[in-house]
């Protein structure tokens, strides 16, 4: 590996850099092109048909399809990008946040109310809380 | 010539934005946020700038993987607020200072900051937030952001992101090319994103409350020290999204005391958790 | 650890390119420019390296004024060969090399370089005239160039470009990137564009032999001495479009001597006038 | 005037700065469009028509249909972008050239030939030859 990464320890956390970008690039685009109505409403129609249309892996088109924004940050999508997706779905960003980290949108928004997720235990990887 | 008068610090949360267009400034959740910048549009009431030098960061909106500028200036006669996938917020155009933006941009090409310059860009939240909380929304018959606005948009999407050193010497270069303006104008230059959030993943909901009000102690007393901070504790300690605030750096090297002068006054400064799912932090610094 | 085994240096008219294409390069005209070429043709071959980075100017094709970035690079898979308005040119996608540009791309961003990452471009003449001058046309039922390149786009169109002691310290900083590579590439870097030329106004034609050879002399004795020399310099010396000279310099400050090491050998030296409007330049050094 | 022009004292010469730029900023971008076939053929089939299209001064309209380039460049034309208009005529570069010299284009490839225009006298504006 060439690239420096002195992020890779930190606990469920994917640094966008070059190397996930490379592999997100058609992700992201397609996440990308969300932003004009017409395509908003073309993707809504036949999701399967507007995601063919790009040079996705097949990972990518099922993880957007099952709406499952950790696999989408696997495969290498970024948050800003992948978010064009749940604004298309009417979503707010709450919404999506909370559907990456196991917990329901109401005990999201709960912790968060309570002063958010705490960075004790959650600096290093197998650090203990 | 041209003179930095004041600079303000703001996260520029889009929950906010949507807040204000939907009219939700007065339900529970979002009064005590407005409340606490209720000073800061009194105050930009009284002191309204000529031109905005706004800091902010695109969101995938106008720049997407295609091209990703490091830094990039607007010098357009006006900016479109962008749809960004829930159709464009209902705020003015902003209205840019093509002339003052030119001579900033030579300015610092000359001195060693490699620009990108842009003629055509919609901007987003990170721009329209901060300017619907310091000046509330335009209304009336003929609403208009009370002044012209140069946006200058810092990469932290892709990794790297330039460091805070070289945001808070870049800074230091746009004071010196403010003030070598031939114009007598009154100049703010803000600093928005932050404070301390994660949008992505298992760990996303992180707020580190600690973190976030040592940064605003340190923004205000020791700026260079906390431009010394590596990326990495941005993002170990205030999330992976908290690495916005090395914008405020820009910012904050723009003021008279990182070239010799006196301090600045901390005319208003204001913490609140959460805005959705981020912390916000709020300074506002007058030159002396 | 990769590293730099050599650096090229060439104007890249696109008269050139355009001559090449029409199977013009035996006529008279031409023949003596070619001939000049020869002996980096069999020098290419016997030394063809694993990626050329290759430093040129984009000619308001890529980018238009929507975006002008000072510094960009390529880190896609590949680029297209541009139609500038004449067609496309006949010759093969150049194939980048996506994982050396990444890493250069972060490495020199975090040396302080605000480069734009750019991930879809097409290339001009300034890259391509380059390599069809040093490779010759591929022909053949595979036609392709002999190694991937990673195409690095300055801004010499809307001034201010960057200084000459600016594209120095870059070309330190990418000579510090590559070595720290993880793969054992030969790595070459070329700098195009020049020598001098005008191509607009009442004083088009402008070719100032004096300048262009004691440039060449200077860039190999002396290049932090070049580096000094500023626009202004150019402009009135060398023509207005004379300045893409400064691209040579990202090139020459990436070799082994300006960082304390040897002197480079002067592989091939060649100049000669006219090229349609330009006169044109050529050396190659080796690192030793 | 707020940009420092060190430029200004260079006999012919008109550097692209921004003040050019922002002044020229619709003509360069009708010659960007030039680039693609479709558009070439548009503006052959009625010029006028097409220039009308771009929110251009009548000046630039009538510099680019006079096919003066020095006048183009007087307002705000970059060389660059304006070469796509030759393109479009099938014109070379050097034709190009010389018809901002008041030469014809074998007076102006004579002199090429024979080293091109010396920066003797061409240096400073009202410095004598
Ligand atoms: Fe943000
Ligand atoms: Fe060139």
């Amino acid at each position: 590996m060439a690239l420096d990464k002195p992020y890779l320890d930190v606990p469920g956390t994917t640094i966008f850099d070059a190397d996930q970008s490379r592999k997100g690039y058609h992700l992201n685009q397609f996440c990308m092109s969300l932003m004009k109505a017409a395509n908003r409403e073309a993707f809504k129609r036949d999701e399967r048909a507007y995601l063919d249309q790009w040079p996705m892996t097949e990972e990518q088109k099922q993880a957007v399809l099952a709406r499952d924004l950790n696999r989408c940050i696997a495969a290498g999508g970024n948050i800003y990008f992948l978010a064009k997706i749940g604004a298309t779905d009417g979503k707010s960003f709450q919404y999506m946040a909370a559907s990456m980290t196991g917990m329901t949108q109401e005990q999201y928004a709960a912790m968060m109310l309570a002063g958010g997720r705490s960075p004790e235990g959650n600096r290093y990887i197998g650090e203990k809380n | 010539m041209a003179r930095i008068t004041a600079s303000v610090y703001t996260s520029h949360v889009p929950a906010i934005g949507a807040a204000l267009d939907l009219g939700k400034s007065q339900e529970p959740y979002w009064q005590p946020l407005f409340k606490g910048y209720e000073p800061s549009k009194q105050w930009m009431a009284d002191n309204t700038p000529d031109v905005i030098f706004l800091v902010y960061n695109d969101h995938a909106t106008a720049f997407s993987l295609e091209m990703i500028p490091t830094f990039a200036i607007g010098t357009a006669a006006s900016f479109t607020p962008a749809d960004e996938g829930w159709g464009p917020r209902p705020v003015p155009q902003v209205i840019g200072h093509p002339e003052l933006a030119a001579h900033i941009a030579q300015s610092v090409i000359q001195d060693d900051f490699d620009l990108t310059i842009v003629n055509k860009m919609d901007v987003d939240h990170g721009l329209t937030v901060p300017m619907s909380l310091m000046f509330g929304q335009p209304g009336g018959p003929n609403p208009a952001w009370p002044c012209p606005v140069i946006p200058f948009a810092v990469n932290v999407v892709q990794y790297p992101v330039p460091s805070g050193k070289r945001c808070f010497m870049l800074g230091q270069a746009i004071r010196r090319a403010i003030e070598s303006f031939d114009q007598p104008l009154k100049v703010q230059i803000w600093g928005t994103g932050g404070m301390s959030h994660q949008l992505q993943g298992p760990r996303a909901g992180l707020i580190n409350q600690p973190f976030d009000n040592a940064f605003l102690d340190r923004l205000i007393a020791d700026p260079a020290g906390q431009a010394a901070v590596p990326h990495i504790d941005y993002v170990r300690e205030a999330g992976s999204e908290g690495i916005e605030l090395v914008m405020w750096l820009i910012a904050r090297g723009a003021m008279a005391d990182v070239a010799g002068g006196p301090a600045p006054t901390v005319r208003h400064r204001f913490y609140h958790v959460p805005a959705s799912n981020t912390a916000v932090g709020h300074l506002i610094l007058e030159n002396n």
